[in-house]
């Protein structure tokens, strides 16, 4: 039989939050009982997503900030979507050391630490309109067993 | 079984589970110190920064404690 | 200035979840710096109105449990809600040690231990519509620091 779970959530885009929305999927996927790798892979992707919605998405305006997650079996899915100010030119955005915002300090490293620590990222995003993340992970752990 | 297995295995794979039980016991042994210390009950901040781990592993880790219990008592039955 | 944050979240009426929703309001409530108890009182406080949403509300279909967190200043404002079969007698149902399920070793505590732990409990409910749980919580431990 099929394991399947999913929840869906919602936060005002407040730097405070990124610490919660790590809470939240990392004790959403606890229930597939990963390993501290693949826990830690998960969160650090999240929390860059999650941040660039803050950063970029909001910049300095409040709004909120959508997170859903499906489990299906040991594949974690994971959207997170913001109605922010969205990206012009996804390709460029996902470039490594690409930052709109090298005065604050940004790395222009988290889409490439998303890629490397989820299977699969997808990007869709319409200037005006908004941003989705889309992520992948198939727990191994759960097959070495 | 299986379950049990799990839980017990040791090969360098390291479970979040067992990670947070250690985390769990710390974070309850530092709470009656630092209470003994300040004369009142610790703040969930106090207690990372006595420790040294996150606020968000602490949060993690006084459920995991938990769920670790109520999953030895149906062991145990 | 006021201190304001708030999330909303949404998850199938699953016991595992049950677990998850107690991390969640704990990882929330967690940025007011509480101590350990307070964060003990509150999330015993939404383990018993996310239990009862699942067990009752639902019985053994499957639907959607919603939980609403508003937090202003050192105050917390909790909502749990589901779409489920709804109370007859409110009333009653609050009584210490009713329990219209004796058969699955319910203790009939549930809205006593809510109502212990937490400042003020509101129950809205319609049968066939569903329920809805108000709680209020004032965290004495920013006070006293
Ligand atoms: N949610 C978003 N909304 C708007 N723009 C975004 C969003 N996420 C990413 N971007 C754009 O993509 C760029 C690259 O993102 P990223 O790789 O995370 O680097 P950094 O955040 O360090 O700038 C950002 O500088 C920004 O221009
Ligand atoms: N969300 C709900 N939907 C429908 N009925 C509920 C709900 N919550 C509580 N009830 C009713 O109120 C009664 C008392 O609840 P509670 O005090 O938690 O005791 P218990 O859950 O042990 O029965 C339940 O037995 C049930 O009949
Ligand atoms: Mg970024
Ligand atoms: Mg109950």
């Amino acid at each position: 039989m099929k394991y399947e779970n999913e929840m869906k959530i919602e936060f005002s885009s407040k730097s405070q939050n990124e610490s919660f929305a790590r809470v939240v999927i990392a004790s959403f996927v606890a229930q597939l009982d990963p390993t501290l790798e693949e826990l830690s892979d998960i969160k650090t992707a999240v929390s860059e997503a999650v941040t660039n919605a803050i950063i970029h998405g909001y910049e300095e305006y409040d709004g909120q900030v959508y997170m859903y997650c499906k489990i299906t079996d040991n594949k974690v899915y994971i959207e997170i979507k913001d109605f922010g100010k969205g990206i012009g030119d996804i390709d460029k955005a996902r470039e490594p050391l690409f930052t709109s915002k090298p005065e604050l300090e940004r790395s222009g490293m988290g889409f490439t630490v998303m890629e490397t620590f989820m299977d699969e990222v997808e990007v869709e995003s319409k200037v005006g309109v908004g941003s989705k993340i889309i992520m992948r992970k198939k727990l191994e752990s759960l097959e070495k067993l | 079984m299986g379950e049990i297995k799990r839980f017990m295995r040791d090969d360098g794979m390291i479970k979040v589970s067992r990670s947070l039980k250690e985390v769990a016991n710390r974070v309850r042994i530092n709470k009656d110190l630092l209470n003994k210390k300040l004369g009142r009950e610790p703040t969930i901040e106090e207690i990372s920064h006595e420790i040294g781990t996150s606020v968000e592993e602490i949060v993690m880790a006084l459920e995991s404690n938990a769920e670790v219990e109520s999953l030895y008592k149906t062991i145990h039955q």
